[in-house]
């Protein structure tokens, strides 16, 4: 838990981070990324061209859906035990994943900050936190790394994946995740910080506040909206007078980016670009991927009452990760068996980790009062 | 003139002008039903929140009034508590009646601004010129693996400013004589449900429009030999505790429901620990500066000479609200068990 | 105190308010009005032809005269009372004039709501309180028809002249003037709500949840900007990332425009036309004017720690009040002898105001405690 | 790994490692002396919120912080309080220490569910792997002629928050020591400046970098026959109501000032109460849920067989805060005479 001092004790304060550090995960220089496809979500075909475009090794593209598939069976599980009344609460991402694996793949995951919210277990098991970790949580054991079972599951943090522990309350991540950003501009570090939010939490006075400080101080950061077209169950137009979130960084001087996500290689190049923008000292993007809602808002849910089952079929079948299996069978790097080999070993960590969080303990009750204050 | 409607006008359309008809029926029913009779016979009386119109509330308070209403009068707000009190307020002072739904009262954070310096404030800072005749719901307490942000018991803040009014029903029947009472109230009145008692409690409600004043607290049971002085949810647990020890001891045990928390009703309070010497005081709150806390303080500043025993309280730890997991939710939450310990101490002083 | 009952028995609510409602203030036809003019205040000059465009009689052009040089100079006095001792704190408006009496002007002071805020001296005596009240209330006499002296001076109200009480709490009149909205047009009151802030209350959170509301049920209403580019020592370079606080309107899907606020004309002409299109039914306009504070932020600040005062002497020299005269001249509808009247009896009415504040009595001390709940 | 940092390493570069030297100062000079020392002892310090820059805070307590220390740790925030809050809560996750101003307590509304819900909630949230070390500086108190909105003392809210810490200095040694104190906690203080003793008080200030350690009153004056327990502006109005009833009824006062509302030192306070046997409260702001409530109850529960009279309460009415004209001001405002009156009662008794 110790800290590197931060800053030399001449006061040599490193006024901006250290520009040019090299893009993670693979990536060539992200200049080189290509522009960045702009789609209506539910009209747009995916361009296979732009596979072309992501200079992105095979393996690479092998490993991006490996996380997808991982991440939407984990999901998926997690549910199921809700259903058969095995967790008592749970709160899904199913159709937000190929948005949060393209913005994972596209971040530093050794050195960068996510501030993440609850639907973004894509993107924190990406970042680091295990299906073990996960399933420690939904059964609220005492060895929940993110909380110690006190948090619903679904409020991911780590100190150490450097995630950024969650409340439940929405948009206050916002202006946290500024003060995270500032802090590693002073001290440069060279961090990009990211943050989650869906279109609900755009209207919190919190965005605002946040967006605004993040534009004048120029911050490397990026605003990463998953605009599922619902909060809980008000629409969309009920929510914002105009089409876009991303619209909205013009009130704070920075660019504004909409990007289909359900293409996750159109969220890559998004948020790479973003990304290098942030690192180069350009400060901060609000970048929209247009995703949508599987399941009800949570397990406590029943959508049928505000929303239409027809649309929910009609974008279930644009799923995402189906759509990138298809792109990598196109390019010929991935067939039946592979899939199937993957598929089973990822069941099998689930397997593992359900039974692990099963038999782990429960916290110990004397336990509820420490951790108020420092030493308690 | 720009001017809040006056309250006179509005009783609810009801079959039974009498109020003698009673059904019984769940807390959340007898809410709903209250917010229905009123919605239908006042067209003034709007209701506002997340998810209050298509979802019908999260907890379903509201279900089908957006049918009846139309969208105009059940409005889906954006996700935005300042602006959800702040424009109900606007509402108010433009000739509306508005209810503004707080999902939990764990999110009223962000409107305290407009709660606490808005709607508080502005009779008393106009000199009585303007008023805010807005009453704002909002499902509190524990009990239900909510965690930290679907548990909270801040009622304290509220009844720690002047100018607002707060209740808290623990009966299906007080759950309407308050709303109605709140609905025709001048002042910005704070409504608490506890979610926990939505489908649990059961009672008999009167159909009319008859309301149970604010300020008027509840004799559950009468007693001698102590008191418990206790509101919303820990009404039922004290009573179980209650039960419990007098079958146990033999000592007779008056409990008060305070109902309302601001004002709070002095006379019944006093009037009580002067009669048993005694007293308990419990919330489902952290203690410091809690409603535990007032009482406290009340009856030992007013009463001290007719006190057999310290005034006890009983209240949730000074700990960051409520963990998720059952066994840290049970060491953390107030209950039966606890407050017959500290009753049976009380007792036997 | 009484209201008309507002919606009849049978449920006949009415869903919108009635469109067609004539312009007061003898303005014709708004949509005659001319384009808006959109000026750099530093540079801009004010082009005399917008006056032809405006359409207005020589009678309203001299009352808009009148009440620029009413306002000057009851707040000069003001804060000369408070320099000699004789009020304790005051907060002026200098410099902020022609903005407020063109917007007082372009609305129906007979039946729309004004949500002002302290800087609002010209506004509010435009809109009917005189400077008998203002002056019981900066002696804070009991008198004080706005608080009865409970409230600061500048915390502008009556419910008579539908102006709302204000707090001290910057910005939290923004998501009440959309309640106020709200009403007016469930209720088809035909009115037209305009609220005013500074530009660093652009800032809260307050302003966006109120600015998104008011596009969503696209509200009768103006969000009036006077952005005077302090907030108290802030520049506006730290405030916003963008030129215009009027350009944050994209995220709210309702025009946003900026005028010159030194042009009360222009400001007129702007205003006009966002009435016109909030009175049939078209929804909210943010409207920015340029001004410039020219005293420190209130008699409890000292601005010479961070302002250029050559900046404050080149914007004094652009003084809209002379800009105004100097119009008026030129049109042939003012002269020396017309404006030494005018004065004359500004004065004696600003004379006879103070020296009957100064009579009134202060509020009973027993007084403290009433009005805290209705009865009380 | 994204962490607060430790405390430990940032003591103030002082010319008087030992602390001896003392100088006669302002309220106001003992806070900007400490923040300055703080500064330039440690670079991970950063001072921001509303005009604390070219303006050098409207208090002027951070006059030419600016030029000394660039305006990269010294930062004049847009106007946004949960923003302000909010960036400082991530700044201390990322290795900075942040002191944050609130201009006014009045304004700290908008920045509630950021201090409730983020930086009190978060270490226990997390299970102790984050947590927040924030400072939060307020002016807070009456009698300015600053009327409702630059007067107010809502400190109880904060105290009834578990994970926050509250601290009120009453003297410029004490303005300097918690102020230390604060700086190298782990845990978000809340530390309450008294506007109107910003330059009325004045006081010796040791150069040291000695804390006063939060949590431990301070005995302004021994006493056997009556205690009064207090803080902030209120202490120096009570010394004078007490010196004024000892000298006309020979009773010897005792003082207590608690410095820290939150973590209340406990233990001084039922002392003194039980050596005396008679206490007073006092507190500038509203009665119903106050630290006079907590102090009251917490006396009552744990002195009672003490007690040679009721524990008193003199607290503000339950007036929405402060008007602004004089004589109302007068009426609403604490002050020694009715602290004398409540005193003599209680002497008497
Ligand atoms: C401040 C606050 N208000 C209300 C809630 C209740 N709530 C939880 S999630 C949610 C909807 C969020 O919608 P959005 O931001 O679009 O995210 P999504 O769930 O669609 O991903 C609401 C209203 C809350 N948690 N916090
Ligand atoms: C919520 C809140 N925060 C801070 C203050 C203190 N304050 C009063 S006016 C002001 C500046 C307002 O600037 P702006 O909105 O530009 O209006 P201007 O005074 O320039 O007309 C500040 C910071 C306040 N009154 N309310
Ligand atoms: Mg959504
Ligand atoms: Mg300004």
């Amino acid at each position: 838990m110790a800290t590197e001092p931060i800053v030399a004790p001449d006061h040599a304060i490193q006024r901006a981070f250290q520009p040019g550090a090299a893009l993670a995960n693979g990536a060539s220089d992200p200049d080189d990324l290509g522009p960045v496809p702009i789609a209506d979500p539910l009209t747009a075909t995916v361009a296979p061209a732009s596979i072309g475009d992501a200079g992105l090794p095979a393996e690479t593209l092998r490993q991006m859906y490996q996380a997808l598939v991982r991440a939407r069976s984990l999901d998926q599980r997690i549910w199921q035990m809700n259903r058969i009344g095995q967790a008592p609460f749970v709160v899904s991402g199913q159709g937000h994943e190929a948005a949060q694996i393209g913005a994972a793949f596209a971040l530093d995951r050794e050195r960068d900050v996510l501030v993440p919210y609850y639907r973004d277990l894509a993107l924190c098991l990406a970042w680091g936190l295990t299906p073990a970790d996960m399933m420690l949580s939904v059964l609220a054991r005492a060895a929940d790394p993110t909380s110690g079972g006190r948090q619903m599951p679904g409020h991911y943090g780590s100190s150490r994946l450097r995630i950024i522990s969650g409340s439940s309350v929405v948009a206050t991540q916002l202006p946290i995740a500024t003060g995270v950003a500032y802090a590693a501009k002073l001290r440069g570090t060279g961090q990009v910080t990211i943050v989650t939010f869906g279109e609900g939490a755009s209207s919190e006075g919190d965005f605002h506040e946040a967006c605004n400080f993040a534009g004048i101080h120029r911050l490397p950061m990026i605003f990463f909206c998953e605009n599922n077209q619902y909060a809980i169950s008000v629409p969309q137009s009920l929510q914002l007078a105009i089409d876009h979130v991303a619209d909205r960084a013009a009130g704070y001087g920075f660019p504004g980016v909409v990007v289909d996500g359900d293409d996750l290689l159109a969220v890559y190049h998004a948020v790479a670009a973003a990304v290098a923008q942030a690192r180069k000292g350009d400060g901060p993007t609000l970048l929209e991927a247009k995703v949508y809602r599987y399941t009800p808002h949570s397990s406590d849910d029943d959508d049928r009452a505000y929303r239409d089952q027809d649309e929910v079929k009609a974008r279930r079948a644009r799923d995402p990760v189906r759509l990138f299996e298809t792109r990598l069978r196109d390019l010929g790097l991935l067939d039946d068996e592979a899939i199937a080999a993957i598929q089973r070993d990822i069941n099998r960590e689930i397997d593992d980790a359900t039974e692990a969080a099963e038999a782990a303990p429960l916290p110990d009750p004397a336990t509820y009062d420490r951790h108020v204050y420092a030493g308690g | 003139m720009v001017q809040a409607p006056e309250r006179t006008a509005s009783a609810p359309a009801t079959t039974d002008p009498d109020g003698r008809d009673e059904t019984s029926m769940t807390f959340v029913d007898a809410i709903q039903g209250t917010l229905r009779d009123v919605m239908r016979a006042d067209d003034r009386v709007v209701i506002l929140g997340e998810d209050v119109g298509r979802r019908g509330g999260v907890f379903r308070v509201t279900a089908d009034f957006l049918e009846e209403f139309g969208d105009d009068r059940v409005i889906d707000t954006p996700l935005a508590e300042s602006g959800i009190i702040g424009s109900a307020i606007g509402m108010a002072l433009n000739g509306l009646l508005p209810i503004a739904e707080i999902q939990f009262l764990d999110f009223i954070a962000p409107a305290m601004d407009q709660i606490m310096n808005e709607a508080a404030r502005l009779r008393y800072r106009s000199n009585n010129d303007f008023h805010c005749p807005i009453v704002i719901r909002a499902p509190f307490g524990g009990g239900v693996h909510g965690a930290l942000y679907h548990s909270q018991s801040i009622e304290a803040m509220f009844v720690h400013t002047p100018g607002l009014k707060v209740v808290v029903p623990a009966t299906p029947a007080d759950a309407r004589g308050l709303l109605l009472a709140a609905l025709r109230d001048e002042d910005p009145v704070l409504y608490l449900e506890h979610k926990k008692m939505y489908r649990s409690i059961r009672g008999p409600v009167p159909a009319g429009d008859e309301i149970v004043p604010l300020g008027v607290a509840r004799l559950v049971r009468e007693g001698t030999d102590a008191t418990i002085i206790t509101y919303g949810l820990m009404v039922h647990e004290a009573t179980l505790a209650a039960t419990a020890v007098s079958e146990e001891t033999g000592a007779s045990i008056e409990i008060i429901d305070l109902r309302s928390l601001k004002p709070l009703d002095e006379r019944a309070i006093l009037d009580s620990a002067r009669k048993t010497g005694k007293v308990l005081v419990v919330t489902e709150a952290n203690r410091p500066c809690s409603v535990a806390s007032e009482v406290a303080a009340l009856v030992g500043e007013e009463a001290f000479a007719y006190l057999d025993a310290p005034v006890m309280r009983v209240a949730a730890p000074d700990v960051p609200a409520m963990p998720f997991s059952p066994p840290l939710e049970q060491a953390f939450m107030v209950g039966a068990g606890q407050i017959g310990t500290a009753l049976r101490r009380l007792v036997a002083f």
